[in-house]
C-alpha cells in the first residue's frame, strides 16, 4: 500500500524528495539508476556499517591465517633447511592473505546483509524503469496521507505516479 | 519479514555444507577396515588359539625376530593334522573320516599327499596389508611388549579373520606419540591389569617420517 | 504552479562537486536509455563471435588432450631437462598471473585513485583478471609430478594428522592464489549485479529473464542499495590494492627465496609486480581495442582512454626495463662468481636470444609511447600489445630456463628445448581462457553500466544544447572534440 | 638351503614390490580397485632362514678371471644383492661394478629359460633328457672324428678346466680352449720367462714412483680389485706416496689417475722403455715416441735415482711381448722384484688361460671344415674375434654346434643345440685366485629358470651311456667336487660359511691338444702403413671384451673416462678435430686396411693428435634386448693380428678419418668438464701438504660463520642438530639431543678421500643394486611423440639413452670429472674424480620450499626424502646447489608402463626394503637410511647400543679403493668423525652455508721433480 513515482529528471527528484521532507514524509525509498550524490545528500542517511564488517572480518583472517601457520607447524614438528619450527615471518604472507580474503568476503557479506540481497522476492513499490533511466520515489503511505504525496510528486515534476496496494 | 527470513536461508545453508565437507575430509576414508576374505581353507583361530590354548608365535614363528611376522608352512599344519602316522599330537577327529571336517579334508586333499608330505602351498588372501612405502618391523611392536589383538583384533575370537584396525597413518602416529599402555597389552590379552600394570608409563616411539618412509 | 518558489539551481543543492565523474569523458553519450541500449545491444550473438568461440573450445581440448596424455605417461613427455626442472609451464604459470595484475589495477587501485578513464575499460580488464587467474591456477597442477595428490597443498583436517609446509613459497602461492581469484571473481561479480539487474529488466527472453533475476539477487537500485554498495566497493578496492601487491611479490618469492644465481636477489617483488602490470596493460590493448572495433563501441572507449592507458603502459615499461639494467649492475658489482659468469651466461651465452627477445619487447618497443601519435593510434597499439605479450613470456623464460640450466654444479649444466606437449598446453591455456572471455562478452555487460551511467550528464529539468556538455552543476560547457572523427 | 614354493613366492616378491609401485599409482589414474594379494607361504620352512630377514652365503663371482670372493645376500630365497667377501685375499670385501651387476646376469630377461635344439631352421624347445641324449648320440656318433672336436670355454680358474679335460680325453677329444680376450698374454708370458709366475703380487704400496708403460692397472689390465686396492692405500700415505707416471698414447682411466702422462706413439714404447732403462739412445726414442727428451731425461734419472719403484706394461701392439719383457728386466735391474713385485704372493686367476691364438686356429681349422663338433661355454667367438677372420662363416662350416651359454649370443644364435648354463649364483663350483687357497662357488638360490650347469650335463651325459656311465662315479658335480675336497663333505660344508679353504683344486692332467696352434702371421709394421692416425681398440672398463654388455646396469654406467653409456664413441684429440672441423657428436668413419666403422665423435684431450682410439664391449648383433644394435664394435675394423705369445694385438693398425654427414648428440652425464673456479674436487700438492697450514679465512661482518660445531653441527640449524635448541621451548621434541629416542644424538655423515678415488664408478652400481633405481636408456624407454624425429615408427624416440640425452639419469650418486689445465690441448692436465651425491645439508635448501614436508631434516642429520609424500613439484630440485635429486619423469617402477626398469625376472633383485618409486615423485640418495634402521633394529633386539663402524653405506661397503667412509660424525668412535678433522677436509660449496655431511679430502697431487 503506497504511491510509487517515476521521474525523468535528477533536479526535480531531488526537489521532491526535499518536499517530502519538510512534510516529515521521510519513510520514503529512492530509486536511481546510478549512485548520484545530489540524492545522497538530500536522503542523507547515516554512514553505512559495512565497514565494521570490514574490520571485524580481516581482523579475524589475520589471526585465523597466523594462527593456522603456527599450530600446524608446532602440531608435528619438522625442521626444514634449519629453521625454526615457528617461524612468524614467512606466516605473516598467510596472515595478510586470510585478512584480505575474510576481509573482503565479509565486507560483501556485510553490503548483502545491510541491503538485504539476495531477495527471494521482488517487493511491491518498484518499477523495471529505475535500472533504466528514470529515478523513482516509493512511499508507503496510508489512504489518508495519500493525496497529499501523490500531489507533491506531481508539483515536482513526476512523470508517472502509481498507487500500489 | 518473510522475505528477511528466507534470505537467512542462504548463509545457513553454506556454513551447514562447510562443516559437512570438513568432517568427511577428517574422517579416515580411504581404509579397507572390516576387509573380511573368504580364505581358501576356513582356519578356525578360536580352536586352536583358546580350545589348545597355542600361542600366536608357534603359526606366526617370525613375528619377534623380523619385520615379517611369517606364516605357518603346509608342513606346520601337517605336524598334527598327519593323514597317516597316529601320534600324541594328532586331532582325534583326524582319525575319524566321518567326523573329519570339510577344511581338514581340503587341507589333506588339495595341499599334501598321501604320504603327509606337502604338497603345494596354501594361497592364503592376504587381510593386513600396509603400502609398501611403509616399513613396519613387526619385531620391534612385539618386543615392546605390544599385544597382537592391540592391532589386529581378538584374533582368537574370530571365526573368520577381518581387518579390525584401520591402519591409516593417524591411528599408528596416535600410538607412537601418545604411548602405548602395559595395562592395554594385559586388557588386550583378556587379562587384567594389576595396579602395578597401570602405573607402568605408556611406552613412546618415534614419529620420525623416516622411521617407517623409505 | 505559481505557489511553487523558483527551482533552487543545482549548485544550491550540492555544494561539493562529483568528484567521480567531474571530467566530461563521453560526448557520443547522451542519456542512460542510450547506454543500457548500445551496451545491452552489443551481447546479441555474431557469426564471428561463434567462429571465435570455436576456435577457442578447440585449441582448449587440444591442450586437455595432451595433459591427459602426460598425465598417463608422465611428465616426461614435457621437455623439461634436468637440472632445468621448470619449465613452459611454471613460465606460463607467472605470465597469465602477471596479465591478471592489469585487471585489478585498474579496476581497483586507479578506483582509489579516481582516474576517470578507468570506468569503460575496468570491466573488460576485471573479468579478464579472473580469466587469466582462472588459467594461471590450472598451471601449478598441470605442472606437478602427481597432479592427482595436489590438494596436499590445501591445509585441511585429514587423518594423515600432517599439514602443508607453510614455510614454502609454493603454500604462500596456494593462498595468495587463491585469494586473489576469490576476491577479483567477488569484485567482478558484485560489480556487476546493478548491470545484470538492468539486463534483466530489459530482457524479453523469459528464460532468459529467469536467469538474469537469480544472478541479480533481486538487485532494485534502491537509495539504501546504492549507499552499501558504494561502501563495499571502496572496501573492495582497498583490499584489493594491497592483494594485487602482494600476489606477484608472493609469485616472486618462489624465485627469490629459492638460493639459486639470478633467483636470490631483493629486487624480485617491485620488478615482478611492475612486470606483471605491465604484461596485464599489454593484454588489455590486445583484448579492448579489438572489442571497441568490433563492438562499435568507440564512444565509450574513446581514444583519450587508450592514450591514459598507454601512459600507465609506457610507465611500466620503464620501471621493467629499469630492473633488468640493476639485475647486471648487481651482479657485477656483487663480485659473486657464480651470479657474474650466469648473467654473462644469459645475454651473450646459450640463452642470448631469449634474453634480447625479452629486452626488445619490453624495453625498446614500448619507448615509442613516447610519441603522442602512436599513443593514440590504436592500431599501433593493438601490434605493440602482442609483442608485449610475447616479451613478457619470455621475460618469464629467460628469468626460469637459463638459470636452472647453469647453476653451481658446471658438471650438471645442461640445455632445455620445450616438446610438443609444453605447447600443445601452452596453447590450450589461450583457448581457455578466450573461451571464458568471450562466453562473458556476449552474455554481460562488457561495459559497466552503472558505472558509465555515473559519468553521463543526468536529465534536467532546465533546458541546454544537445550535443554540448552539462557538468552535474547544471552549467553549460561548450565541448571541442580531441581529434576529428573521433566520434566514428 | 630349503626353497620357498617355486614360482608362487617368486610371483609374492614381485607382487610386493609392483604393488608398491602400483599403490602410488592405481589412486592416480583414478582406477580405484581393490586388489587382493595372496600371501605364499613356504611349503616346509626352511630351518636357516627367517622371512624377511636376510640370508648371506659366501659364494665366487665368476664375472671375470679374478675370482673375487662374494657375499651373496638373499631375502626369501631369492638373492638381492651382492658384496665383496671381507676375508677374501683378492678382493679383501670390495666389488667393482661388474661384479655388482652379475645379478643382472642371473635375472637377466633374455637368458635361455630352458634348452632348445635347431629344427628345421630354429631354435626350438626341448627337455633336458632329450638335450643330453642328442648330444651323446652326436659324440659317439662322432667316431674319428673326435680327434678334431673343439670346446672353447670362458677362461677360469679352479676343478672344472681339469673336470672338464678329463671329461673330454674320456670321449678322445682334445683338451678344451680356454679363452679370456681381456687378459693381457703378453704380460703373462713375460712374467712367466722373468718371475716364474704369470701374475705376482703387485705390491704398489711398497714403491716410491710407479710407471705404468700402457697398462690400466684400474681396468682390464689383470685383477683390478686387488691393484686398486693396493693403489688407492699407496696414493693415501699422502706426501711419502709413490708419484705415478703414465706411458702411453691415450691417457685412461688409470692413465687419468697419474700425475704425469708421457703421450708417445703407440709401438714406440719399446724404444722408450729401453731408452728410460739406460739400454737406448733417449734421443732416438724421443723421436720415435713423439715425446720431448727432457722429459724421457728426467724420467730416466727418476727411475735410476728413486728406489723401489714398480714399471708396469701393458701395450697391445704387434710387440708387446718385447715390451713386458723389456719392462720386467728393468723392475729387475731395479730391484724390484720381490719388494714391489712379489711372485711369492702371486694371483693365480691366469696361470692356465689359453692364447687367442689357439682360438684363431681352432676357428681356421672350422673353416677348413675339418671340425664336426664346436662346443662353445662362456666364449662368444662370434662377437670378440675381428670381424676380419670371418667366423659366422667358419661356424657355417661345421655340421654340429652346441653352445652352454645361458644368453641368446651371436655364436650361440648360430649352434644347433643350447643347453643353457646355470649362472654362477645358482651351480656349484670352486676357483683358485691366490695359490694355495680354494673360493668355493656355492647356489645363493633356487634356479631362475630351467637351466643346468654345464659340469652335470656332461656327467648326464657319459651317465645316460653304460658304456661310460662308470667314468664319472659322482652323482652330480658336486659331490664330484666333494669327493676330492680335503675332509669330505664335513669339511665342505664348513669351508662354505666362509667360502675359502687351503687346498688347490683339481689341475687339469694336460691331455695336450693334437694339432698344435699354427704361429699366427705377423702383423704389418705399424708405420709402414697407410693412413695418417693411429687406431686404438682398447677394452672398456666397464663392459670389458662385451660379456658385459647385456646388463642395463653397466650400459647405464658412464664411462668412468668419457662419461658415455648407452653408446659407442670414437676418441679424438681438440687439435685434430678442430683441423678436421669435427664436432662432439659428429659421426666420423675410421677406416683401416681391415674394414671401417662409423661412431660419434668424442673430443678428448686424453688421446694423441695422431691417434684416435674407440672402446669394445658394444656393436652386439644379438645378446639381448639390453645389448643389440646399441653402439659399433671397433674389431670390425681390426685385422687378425697377434703379438709374439698370441695375444691378439689391438693396435697394430693406421686408419684414415673422414667426417660423415649426420651427426648425433652425446649421450654423456657430463655437463661441463670444467670447474670455473668453483673448487668442486680440490686438491693440494705434496709441497704444500708439507708445508704449514693455510690459515682459516675470516668473514666479513653479518656473514655467518662457515664452521660447524662438533660432530659437523651447523650453528645455524638449532633445532634440525639438536644442540642449541630454543631455550624457552619446554619439549623440543625428537629434535632435542636429550630426547629418549636419542636420535638428535647422532649426525650421520661421509667423508669421501680424493686422493683414494680412482674414478672407476663401482660405487655407481652399487647403488643401483641396493636402491633399486631404475634404468633409463634402454631403447624403448624414450619419450613418445617426437615429432620431426625419427622414432620407431610409431613416434617413440628409440635413441639408445634417450632419456639420458634428456639429462634424466637417475645416479643418486654420480662421479663428477673434471680437467684442471691443458685448455691449450696439451698432455699436461690434471684431473679431479669427485663423487657427488645429496650432501645431507643441516641446512638443506631443498627442504624449506617443499610444500608438504616431503623432504626435511631428520633428527639424526638426514636430509629425509618420503617418496609417499612427494606431489612431485621439483622445486627442491631447483634449490639444491649440488643438483643430486632426480626425478622419476616415467613409470620407470610401474610395470604397466612401457618404461618399466625392471622387466621380469629383473624385479626379483629389487630390494624389499626399499621403496620402488612411481611417476612423478623426486628421489635422491638417502645414505642407505633402510641400512640405518636395520641396524637400530639390530641393535634393539640385541638390546646394545650401535657400535662404532658396524655398518656402512653400499657404496662405501663397495669402493675398491675404500675413498668412501660413512657413519656417525658426532660419536669420536666412529671413524668419519676422525676423518673430518683431516686437514684435507673441505665441504663443497661451504659459501653457501649448506653445512653438508659430506666431507671431502683433497686430492694431493706430485708434480714432476716433486717435493721429494
Amino acid at each position: 500500500m503506497g504511491i510509487v513515482a517515476a521521474f525523468r529528471e535528477l533536479d526535480a527528484t531531488v526537489d521532491a524528495i526535499e518536499d517530502l521532507k519538510r512534510q516529515k514524509i521521510t519513510d520514503m525509498t529512492v530509486y536511481t539508476p546510478t549512485p548520484r550524490h545530489e540524492i545522497e545528500q538530500v536522503v542523507d542517511p547515516p554512514t553505512s556499517p559495512v565497514r565494521r564488517f570490514t574490520l571485524i572480518g580481516g581482523f579475524c583472517g589475520a589471526c585465523f591465517g597466523y594462527w593456522i601457520a603456527i599450530w600446524t607447524s608446532d602440531y608435528w614438528p619438522l625442521v626444514v633447511g634449519g629453521k625454526a619450527i615457528a617461524t612468524w615471518i614467512p606466516f605473516t604472507i598467510i596472515g595478510f592473505e586470510l585478512m584480505v580474503l575474510i576481509g573482503a568476503l565479509s565486507t560483501v557479506a556485510g553490503m548483502f546483509i545491510n541491503s538485504r540481497v539476495p531477495k527471494i522476492t521482488m517487493t511491491v513499490g518498484w518499477d523495471p524503469r529505475f535500472t533504466h533511466g528514470h529515478y523513482g520515489i516509493w512511499v508507503p503511505g496510508t489512504p489518508d496521507r495519500a493525496r497529499v504525496i501523490e500531489e507533491t510528486l506531481r508539483r515536482h515534476g513526476a512523470e508517472d505516479v502509481r498507487h500500489e496496494d | 519479514m518473510t522475505s528477511r527470513r528466507k534470505w537467512a536461508l542462504v548463509p545457513g545453508f553454506v556454513a551447514l555444507a562447510g562443516a559437512v565437507a570438513l568432517l568427511s575430509a577428517y574422517s579416515g576414508a580411504s581404509s579397507s577396515q572390516n576387509f573380511t576374505p573368504e580364505q581358501p581353507i576356513n582356519f578356525p583361530h578360536p580352536t586352536h588359539v583358546q580350545k589348545l590354548g597355542m600361542n600366536c608365535l608357534y603359526c606366526h614363528y617370525s613375528a619377534n625376530k623380523s619385520p615379517d611376522p611369517g606364516l605357518p608352512a603346509v608342513g606346520t599344519c601337517l605336524g598334527c593334522h598327519n593323514p597317516i602316522e597316529v601320534g600324541p599330537n594328532r586331532p582325534k577327529i583326524d582319525s575319524i573320516p566321518a567326523r573329519q571336517s570339510v577344511e581338514i579334508k581340503k587341507l589333506l586333499d588339495n595341499y599334501a599327499d598321501a604320504s603327509g608330505k606337502p604338497k603345494k602351498a596354501i594361497p592364503w588372501v592376504r587381510i593386513h596389508k600396509l603400502p609398501e612405502y611403509v616399513h613396519f618391523p613387526h619385531m620391534r611392536h612385539v618386543n615392546a611388549g605390544v599385544a597382537c589383538q592391540s592391532c589386529h583384533g581378538q584374533v582368537q575370537r574370530m571365526q573368520r579373520v577381518y581387518q579390525f584396525s584401520s591402519l591409516n597413518m593417524g591411528w599408528c602416529i596416535n600410538c607412537h606419540v601418545n604411548g602405548y599402555k602395559p595395562a592395554d597389552a594385559v586388557r588386550n590379552t583378556e587379562g587384567y591389569p594389576t595396579a602395578a600394570d597401570n602405573a607402568l608409563p605408556p611406552k613412546k616411539a618415534r614419529y620420525d617420517c623416516s622411521a617407517c618412509h623409505y | 504552479m505559481a505557489a511553487t518558489a523558483r527551482p533552487k539551481t543545482m549548485a544550491e543543492l550540492s555544494p561539493r562537486p562529483n568528484v567521480a565523474s567531474a571530467n566530461q569523458q563521453l560526448p557520443g553519450v547522451i542519456d542512460y536509455e542510450q547506454v543500457d541500449r548500445d551496451i545491452g545491444g552489443s551481447l546479441s550473438p555474431t557469426a564471428g563471435w561463434f567462429g571465435a568461440l570455436a576456435v577457442a573450445i578447440v585449441l582448449f581440448l587440444w591442450g586437455a588432450g595432451a595433459w591427459t596424455y602426460q598425465i598417463y605417461w608422465g611428465l616426461g613427455n614435457a621437455g623439461y631437462n634436468p637440472p632445468v626442472m621448470w619449465g613452459v609451464y611454471i613460465i606460463s604459470f607467472v605470465f597469465w598471473v602477471g596479465i591478471g595484475h592489469a585487471g585489478t589495477l585498474i579496476s581497483a587501485i586507479l578506483y582509489l585513485f579516481r582516474a576517470g578513464f578507468r570506468t569503460t575499460i575496468y570491466r573488460c580488464a576485471e573479468a579478464m583478471t579472473v580469466f587469466a587467474v582462472m588459467t594461471a591456477g590450472l598451471f601449478p597442477i598441470i605442472h606437478i609430478g602427481r597432479p592427482w595428490k595436489f590438494f596436499w597443498l590445501i591445509p585441511y583436517p585429514n587423518w594423515r594428522l600432517i599439514w602443508p609446509n607453510f614455510k614454502s613459497p609454493l603454500v604462500w602461492d596456494v593462498f595468495a592464489i587463491s585469494t586473489y581469484l576469490t576476491v577479483s571473481a567477488t569484485f567482478l561479480y558484485v560489480g556487476l549485479v546493478p548491470d545484470i539487474a538492468v539486463l534483466r529488466d530489459r530482457a524479453t527472453n523469459p528464460v532468459r529473464k529467469r536467469i538474469l533475476a537469480v544472478m541479480s539477487l533481486g538487485w532494485r537500485n534502491s537509495e539504501k542499495e546504492w549507499r552499501h554498495f558504494a561502501r563495499m566497493y571502496l572496501f573492495l578496492a582497498a583490499f584489493s590494492t594491497p592483494l594485487v601487491l602482494s600476489v606477484h611479490s608472493v609469485v616472486s618469492f618462489d624465485f627469490a627465496m629459492a638460493i639459486n644465481p639470478g633467483w636470490h636477489t631483493t629486487i624480485f617483488p617491485p620488478y615482478f609486480v611492475a612486470g606483471a602490470i605491465f604484461s596485464g596493460i599489454g593484454m588489455v590493448f590486445t583484448i579492448i581495442i579489438p572489442i571497441r572495433k568490433f563492438f562499435r563501441l568507440q564512444h565509450y572507449v574513446t581514444i583519450n582512454h587508450l592514450d591514459a592507458a598507454a601512459k600507465l603502459c609506457l610507465f611500466t615499461s620503464l620501471v621493467v626495463g629499469c630492473a633488468y639494467l640493476v639485475e647486471f649492475w648487481v651482479a657485477w658489482y656483487s663480485a659473486n662468481r657464480f651470479e657474474q659468469q650466469y648473467f654473462w651466461n644469459r645475454v651473450f651465452g646459450e640463452w642470448w636470444w631469449a634474453a634480447w627477445i625479452m629486452l626488445t619487447c619490453n624495453m625498446v618497443f614500448p619507448l615509442s609511447l613516447f610519441s603522442q601519435r602512436l599513443r593514440r593510434n590504436p592500431t599501433w597499439l593493438f601490434i605493440l600489445s602482442i609483442f608485449i605479450n610475447l616479451g613478457m613470456w619470455f621475460e618469464r623464460f629467460v628469468i626460469i630456463v637459463p638459470t636452472l640450466s647453469h647453476e653451481f654444479e658446471p658438471w650438471q649444466w645442461n640445455h632445455y628445448a620445450p616438446s610438443w606437449v609444453d605447447i600443445s598446453i601452452l596453447v590450450g591455456s589461450f583457448g581457455w581462457f578466450f573461451m571464458w572471455f568471450l562466453l562473458f562478452i556476449k552474455q554481460l555487460p562488457v561495459i559497466a553500466i552503472a558505472e558509465v551511467k555515473e559519468i553521463v550528464p543526468p536529465k534536467l529539468r532546465s533546458p541546454h544544447v544537445h550535443e554540448d556538455a552539462i557538468d552535474v552543476t547544471g552549467r553549460h560547457q561548450a565541448y571541442e572534440p580531441d581529434t576529428p572523427g573521433e566520434f566514428d | 638351503m630349503t626353497e620357498p614354493a617355486g614360482s608362487a613366492g617368486v610371483k609374492r616378491r614381485d607382487f610386493l614390490k609392483v604393488l608398491g609401485a602400483a599403490g602410488a599409482v592405481t589412486t592416480t589414474v583414478g582406477c580405484f580397485q581393490e586388489d587382493v594379494e595372496k600371501l605364499i607361504p613356504y611349503l616346509v620352512s626352511p630351518d636357516d632362514t627367517v622371512p624377511g630377514v636376510s640370508t648371506y652365503f659366501a659364494t665366487t663371482c665368476r664375472e671375470c678371471a679374478a675370482g673375487c670372493g662374494l657375499i651373496a645376500e638373499t631375502r626369501d630365497g631369492r638373492a638381492i644383492k651382492l658384496e665383496g667377501n671381507p676375508v677374501h685375499p683378492v678382493n679383501h670385501g670390495a666389488l667393482c661394478a661388474r661384479g655388482q651387476a652379475s645379478l643382472q646376469g642371473l635375472y637377466n630377461p633374455d637368458r635361455y629359460r630352458h634348452p632348445m635344439a635347431r629344427k628345421n631352421g630354429k631354435l626350438e624347445r626341448i627337455t633336458w633328457d632329450e638335450g643330453i641324449k642328442t648330444l651323446r648320440d652326436r659324440i659317439s656318433g662322432l667316431g674319428a672324428g673326435a680327434a678334431n672336436a673343439v670346446f672353447v670355454n670362458q677362461h677360469e680358474t679352479g676343478s672344472f678346466p681339469a673336470f672338464l679335460d678329463q671329461w673330454l680325453a674320456g670321449y678322445g677329444m682334445p683338451a678344451h680352449i680356454a679363452y679370456d680376450g681381456e687378459a693381457p698374454h703378453a704380460v703373462m708370458q713375460a712374467n712367466r720367462q722373468s718371475y716364474g709366475s704369470a701374475w705376482p703380487g703387485l705390491d704398489f704400496t711398497a714403491a716410491k714412483l710407479i710407471v705404468a708403460v700402457g697398462a690400466d692397472f684400474l681396468e682390464m689390465w689383470g685383477s683390478s680389485v686387488a691393484q686398486q686396492l693396493s693403489f688407492a692405500d699407496a696414493r693415501a700415505k699422502l706426501a711419502d706416496a709413490p708419484r705415478f707416471v703414465y706411458i702411453g698414447p691415450r691417457r685412461s682411466l688409470t692413465g687419468l689417475n697419474a700425475d704425469e702422462w708421457v703421450a708417445c706413439k703407440p709401438g714406440s714404447e719399446l724404444a722408450i722403455v729401453n731408452a728410460l732403462a739406460g739400454k737406448g739412445d733417449l734421443a732416438a726414442a724421443a723421436t720415435a715416441g713423439g715425446v720431448d727428451q727432457a722429459v724421457l731425461q728426467r724420467l730416466a734419472g727418476e727411475i735410476a735415482s728413486t728406489k723401489p719403484s714398480l714399471v708396469l706394461s701393458g701395450v697391445t701392439t704387434a710387440n708387446a711381448l718385447d715390451v713386458a719383457l723389456a719392462v720386467n728386466a728393468l723392475n729387475v735391474a731395479a730391484g724390484n722384484v720381490g719388494v714391489t713385485i712379489k711372485p711369492a704372493e702371486a694371483l693365480t686367476s691366469f696361470d692356465r688361460v689359453g692364447s687367442p691364438n689357439d682360438l684363431r686356429d681352432a676357428v681356421q681349422r672350422m673353416a677348413s671344415g675339418a671340425v664336426q663338433l664346436a662346443m662353445f661355454r662362456g666364449v662368444n667367438p662370434v662377437y670378440v674375434l675381428p670381424k676380419s677372420l670371418r667366423v659366422a662363416e667358419a661356424l657355417a662350416k661345421v655340421p654340429f654346434k652346441v653352445s652352454f651359454s645361458p644368453y641368446p649370443d651371436e655364436t650361440t644364435e648360430l649352434c644347433d643345440l643350447v643347453l643353457p648354463d646355470d649362472h654362477f649364483l645358482e651351480s656349484w663350483g670352486d676357483a683358485e685366485s691366490v695359490r694355495g687357497s680354494v673360493s668355493l662357488q656355492q647356489p645363493a638360490m633356487d634356479r631362475v629358470f630351467d637351466t643346468r650347469a654345464t659340469a652335470d650335463v656332461l656327467i648326464g651325459v657319459t651317465k645316460g651311456d653304460p658304456a661310460t656311465a662308470s667314468r664319472i662315479p659322482a652323482a652330480d658335480y658336486r659331490s664330484w667336487l666333494i669327493g676330492r675336497f680335503p675332509g669330505g663333505a664335513q669339511a665342505f660344508g664348513a669351508a662354505l660359511a666362509r667360502g675359502m679353504a687351503p687346498g688347490s683344486p683339481a689341475q687339469s692332467t694336460g691331455a695336450s691338444r693334437t694339432v698344435a696352434a699354427a704361429p699366427a702371421p705377423a702383423p704389418a709394421p705399424l708405420e709402414g702403413q697407410q693412413g695418417d692416425f693411429y687406431f686404438l681398440a682398447y677394452p672398456s672398463p666397464v663392459l670389458g671384451d662385451g660379456r658385459a654388455t647385456n646388463k642395463p646396469w653397466l650400459q647405464e654406467l658412464p664411462d668412468p673416462v668419457t662419461k658415455i653409456a648407452w653408446q659407442s664413441w670414437i676418441e679424438i684429440h681438440p687439435t685434430t678435430a678442430a683441423r678436421l672441423g669435427i664436432e662432439n657428436g659428429d659421426h666420423i668413419t675410421v677406416t683401416t686396411a681391415a674394414g671401417a666403422v662409423t661412431a660419434p665423435a668424442y673430443i678428448f684431450m686424453g688421446v694423441r693428435q695422431d691417434v684416435v682410439a674407440m672402446a669394445t664391449g658394444r656393436g652386439h648383433t644379438g645378446y639381448g634386448r639390453y645389448a643389440q644394435n646399441v653402439g659399433v664394435n671397433p674389431l670390425d675394423a681390426l685385422p687378425v693380428a697377434h703379438d709374439a705369445s698370441g695375444g691378439l694385438a689391438l693396435a697394430t693398425v693406421k686408419a684414415r678419418v673422414a667426417k660423415t654427414a649426420d651427426s648425433s648428440p652425446l649421450v654423456t652425464t657430463e655437463g661441463s668438464a670444467r670447474q670455473h673456479a668453483r673448487g668442486i674436487g680440490r686438491a693440494i700438492t705434496v709441497a704444500e701438504l708439507n708445508g704449514p697450514e693455510e690459515e682459516e679465512v675470516e668473514h666479513f661482518a653479518g656473514d655467518n660463520k662457515h664452521d660447524f660445531l662438533p660432530g659437523l653441527r651447523s650453528p645455524v640449524a638449532n633445532d634440525a642438530q639438536g644442540v642449541l635448541g630454543n631455550p624457552k621451548s619446554k619439549d623440543k621434541g625428537m629434535y632435542d639431543p636429550e630426547h629418549w629416542s636419542g636420535m638428535a644424538k647422532r649426525r650421520w655423515a661421509m667423508a669421501i678421500d680424493l686422493a683414494r678415488c680412482t674414478g672407476c664408478s663401482a660405487c655407481v652400481t652399487a647403488c643401483y643394486a641396493e636402491n633399486n633405481i631404475p634404468t633409463v636408456g634402454a631403447p624403448w624407454q624414450g619419450r613418445s611423440l617426437r615429432p620431426f624425429h625419427s622414432g620407431d615408427g610409431n613416434g617413440w624416440d628409440t635413441r639408445p639413452g634417450a632419456n639420458i640425452l634428456k639429462g634424466r639419469e637417475m645416479q643418486w650418486i654420480r662421479i663428477e670429472r673434471y680437467y684442471e689445465g691443458g685448455e691449450d690441448g696439451s698432455s699436461d692436465f690434471d684431473t679431479r674424480f669427485v663423487p657427488m651425491m645429496c650432501q645431507h645439508c643441516g641446512n638443506a635448501p631443498c627442504e624449506p620450499v617443499c610444500p608438504v614436508y616431503a623432504t626435511y631434516h631428520s633428527p639424526d642429520g638426514l636430509n629425509v626424502q618420503v617418496y609417499n609424500r612427494c606431489v612431485g613439484t621439483r622445486y627442491c630440485s631447483n634449490g639444491c646447489p649440488y643438483k643430486v635429486r632426480y626425478f622419476n619423469w616415467h613409470g620407470y617402477g610401474e610395470p604397466a608402463r612401457r618404461q618399466y626398469a625392471f622387466p621380469e625376472p629383473l624385479n626379483w633383485q629389487l630390494n624389499p626394503d626399499v621403496t620402488v618409486r612411481g611417476k612423478g615423485v623426486m628421489e635422491k640418495c638417502s645414505f642407505c637410511v633402510q641400512r640405518i634402521r636395520e641396524a637400530e633394529h639390530r641393535a634393539k633386539l640385541e638390546g646394545r647400543e650401535l657400535v662404532a663402524d658396524e655398518f656402512t653405506t653400499s657404496c662405501a661397503q663397495a669402493c675398491p679403493s675404500r675413498a668412501i667412509t660413512f657413519g656417525d660424525a658426532a660419536d669420536e668412535k666412529w671413524s668419519v668423525a676422525r676423518l673430518a678433522e683431516d686437514r684435507r677436509a673441505y665441504h663443497v660449496f661451504e659459501e653457501l652455508n649448506t653445512f653438508t655431511a659430506v666431507v671431502y679430502l683433497k686430492k694431493v697431487n706430485h708434480p714432476a721433480g716433486g717435493a721429494r
